[in-house]
């Protein structure tokens, strides 16, 4: 597999290299990983994402104003150590505390806390709030074991707007958290992406064979299917997120994602879009905001997935806010 | 030549030559994650694994508590990943668990491993049956538990037999922690990574000390 | 080749039918391959965009505030014929006249030529000005017959902040002539894309080569050299761009776009743009901008190209101004 | 049986002949274009001819003119692309200049093929040489200028002769117009697909008037 690489180790530290020059001065390396807008206001409020490289533009091309406030990274595909989480930290701590946002995965859970441990030992106030937003990945009555993908987007856009309007980290704990737990999201996967360093790909599917709520890494979804045609796809991954436990009803806004994988055209984005649209209409489910394309990726990994937030008068004023980053930007 | 206890500077040694299996071990460590998780569990380790080899080659130790913090320090800040948090506490706690001895017997290294154990359980919530590299490392606690009175190479066999049967033990489990925990019932019929990866440590220092 | 459709030959219509769902109310379907702002100004003098489809988020995705007022879509990869421009035309005519701009294509310049013809003869002021930025397609000396690639962007969008303050249609052709004038790109393919109603890959390449010049069809490029380093990709690209005639010296500002033809990852973009800012920096040229990612596709083709604009007083308060569509976003 | 002129119905009944054998030939014109352009060729042409069937299926044709014309308006909306655009001016412009002609004599497939060819000419500025249906246009159109006085099967297997010939001295082009242009000598050794496109429609009316 060809891939327009230098010496592929060195894939991550050079990539973080690259992602600061397209901030080209709005954000800066503050560590190893780390980077951090250069002009945090006094006494903001501070939003930390972070979680491995390799999924770009997640999570460290989601720094901006009304976006987060620095970001740490880890190798490709892998969490970030407590220093770069801490590195971080210090930089965006404006006085009024940090709240980490990030995926629900083992190896980011125990990095973040470990660093969130020491930044509270150097008196800097720390909060979570975990994205799980994968209804595939545990039923709902364990959240805590759903993972975090392609719902992390609208859920950081929100946390940025709420970010620059929360007076306490308490406050803004409760708007990411309501955020948070109004998003829900699945996912397809047909063909995998592959690891930088071994040039390996991420897992194998038949040539035929799709898997419904599979990973953004490729960690195996809940079922292997047969391939089938866009409508049908569109239709079965919309009901596993509208048979979960948020309730969706006539009258109600979402905003809706389509998110591809890294390869999955636009295209096919829009061809499911236009199935979605037409499956919520029926139901009379207003489409508030739609976002879709290669936003949560896996390299050149092949499919895609849905997420729905359910906004409500609380979360509409947040997502009405301008923000801008380089992943996504809002006018 | 059998030791009967470790010097600051034969632990060292002794991790060195950890360092340089694990590294050599990559393609193995990262085949195992893939079946199970994202492929990529020797990248980390090798990552780690040189950064502490370096680290540990300008060293010059006065405790042996010293030598396996200073790894497990090191692994903590280069790694990153779930096992980069694991394998940096296990190592760090197990070292500070050490104090300011200057060699390391069968009760050191029942000490190292209790707190190696408690420090990754603590992190992680992983228990014993999880399938996660904790069913080796209790595998290895248990068996230093019970060989304090040993020596330390008789000491240093059982707790590598221990770690590589608590590592055969994840072949048959249902992953419920980390990455594989998805794959529910698909995740049987291959060893954790991390498991594998403990197993291996064992191994090498079960021949230095041999 | 798995992809995510249903009728291959219906994925065109069904396409732009999913990109109106996804401007959710700011454009609409004035024809079948037709879309236009819903809110024009009286008076505006209009920019028009077009091309064949497959290759999102361009044309069509560049509808919005601050850039183009409506876009004509053919078919995958197909001109839009005469009838499909002539209803964008007459949707976004607001009495001061039409600005056609496109790619540089037989198949485009033909079909524009009729449909400007029969617009004049309704009385709908028409102008054209053709991108043809790839500095790979012909020599200096022969614009007329280099092709568009992804300099389109930087030029859709001057052209849009520059629609919004033109007077008059000829001085809008004049901006967006200096914007095309001062555009220069270049590309590499690693592997082909596909035609979605064949299957088929648009082109054949050795796993250990690539295709420089290669253009985004997939027509074979000016070279085919032996796969090499991002480094040295990087600067192969660069210095092909600057022995081209648009002067670029010490103190000149310029926008950097590092374009994925739709499998390269934002990984590999990034590490691109770290070695183009290096050499550019050594040169005392500065980046006064950066774009980066898929904006200019052919499916899941592999590769990415290289486009400066250089930009001077004229287009910089051009470019400052922010804008709004699917496939670029500016605050 | 051999046909000396054709009335309106019988230029529809022949074009639906050629439609149905462009249709079929969709992977074959697809494939040269995939040699020399972007692959589509065939699926253009597809489309076109498959709503110019069902437009002249229900026409009820006054003027030979009026059947080529509709053709035409039909490929011309219905295709897009470089083929499309050309392909509709040359029926269009062949048609219109059959005036109200009540049938088709060599004569009047002479002034057809002068007028569809000026109309492509004018539109794309391609000239004979350039590696593109023009070759084959031209071709045909010289045989059909020198077929005057024959009889309109000989007229027609003469025009469809020299389309042939202008399609297969495309091989041997270095292409300068159309996606094929930067290609260069590597252009060299193909068929340009529009040309092959032009030379099949000959055939099938050589064998329709046959
Ligand atoms: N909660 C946990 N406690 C202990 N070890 C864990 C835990 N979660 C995961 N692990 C270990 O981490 C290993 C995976 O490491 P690695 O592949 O490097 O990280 P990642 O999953 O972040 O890619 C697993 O094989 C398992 O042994
Ligand atoms: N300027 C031109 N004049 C006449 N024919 C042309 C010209 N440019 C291209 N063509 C014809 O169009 C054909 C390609 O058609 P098609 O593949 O359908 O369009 P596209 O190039 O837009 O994909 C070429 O083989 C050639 O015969
Ligand atoms: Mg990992
Ligand atoms: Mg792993
Ligand atoms: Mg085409
Ligand atoms: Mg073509």
């Amino acid at each position: 597999m060809k891939k327009i690489l230098n010496d592929p180790n060195a894939a991550a530290s050079e990539l973080v290299d690259g992602l600061v020059d397209y901030y080209n001065g709005s954000v800066e390396k503050v560590g190893p990983g780390a980077i951090a807008l250069t002009d945090i206001v006094e006494n903001k409020v501070a939003l930390l994402v972070g979680g491995g490289t390799g999924h770009e533009p997640i999570y460290h091309g989601l720094i901006g104003p009304g976006m987060a406030d620095g970001a740490a990274c880890g190798d490709i595909f892998a969490a970030p150590p407590p220093n770069i989480i801490l590195d971080a930290t210090r930089a965006v701590n404006k006085g009024n505390g940090v709240l980490f946002l990030y995926g629900n995965y083992a190896g980011d859970v125990m990095n973040f806390k470990i660093a969130a441990q020491i930044a509270a030992a150097e008196g800097i106030k720390v909060e979570t709030v975990l994205i799980w937003d994968d209804v595939a990945s545990a039923p709902p009555s364990a959240k805590e074991d759903r993972r975090g993908i392609a719902g992390l987007i609208p859920i950081v856009k929100l946390a940025g707007a709420a970010a620059d309007k929360a007076q306490s980290l308490e406050e803004l704990v409760e708007l990411v958290t309501l955020a948070r737990d109004n998003t829900r999201s699945v996912g397809v996967a047909l063909s995998p992406g592959s690891i930088p360093a071994t040039g390996k790909p991420t897992f194998e599917l038949d040539e035929d064979s799709i898997g419904i709520g599979m990973g953004i890494h490729g960690e195996q979804g809940v079922g292997i299917e047969k391939m089938m045609s866009a409508d049908d796809l569109a239709e079965k991954l919309l009901n596993l997120i509208l048979a979960d436990d948020l309730p969706l009803e006539s009258g109600d806004d979402v905003l809706v994602l389509i998110n591809s994988l890294g390869s999955t055209t636009m295209m096919e984005c829009l061809i499911v879009l236009k199935k979605v649209k037409e499956l919520l209409v029926a139901k009379g489910i207003n489409i508030y905001d739609v976002m879709l394309g290669p936003l949560v990726t896996c390299q050149e990994m092949a499919g895609l997935s849905i997420s729905l937030t359910k906004v409500d008068d609380t979360l509409k004023p947040l997502w009405d806010a301008p923000c801008s980053s380089l992943g996504y930007t809002k006018l | 030549m059998s030791k009967e206890t470790l010097s600051p500077n034969e632990v060292k040694e002794m991790l060195i030559a950890i360092s340089d299996k694990i590294i050599e071990s990559e393609e193995l460590l990262s085949e195992a994650d893939r079946r199970l998780g994202d492929g990529d569990h020797g990248l980390g380790m090798k990552r780690g694994f040189t950064a502490a080899k370096t680290q540990l080659e300008t060293l010059e130790p006065t405790t042996v508590g010293q030598v396996f913090s200073t790894t497990g320090i090191t692994l903590m800040s280069t790694m990153g990943g779930a096992s980069g948090a694991v394998m940096g506490i296990l190592y760090q706690n197990g070292g500070t668990a050490l104090g300011d001895a200057d060699s390391l017997d069968a009760a050191g290294l029942s000490t190292f491993m209790t707190a190696a154990l408690e420090g990754v359980t603590n992190l992680g919530g992983a228990k014993p049956g999880d399938k996660t590299m904790v069913d080796a490392l209790a595998g290895a606690q248990e068996a230093a538990a019970a060989s304090v009175g040993l020596s330390l190479p008789e000491a240093m066999k059982a707790v590598s037999d221990g770690a590589t049967a608590g590592m055969e033990a994840t072949i048959a489990m249902i992953a419920t922690m980390g990455r594989a925990k998805t794959l529910g019932e698909k995740s049987i019929g291959h060893p954790d990574p991390g498991a594998v990866s403990i197993s291996i440590m064992f191994q090498v220092a079960t021949a230095y000390v041999g």
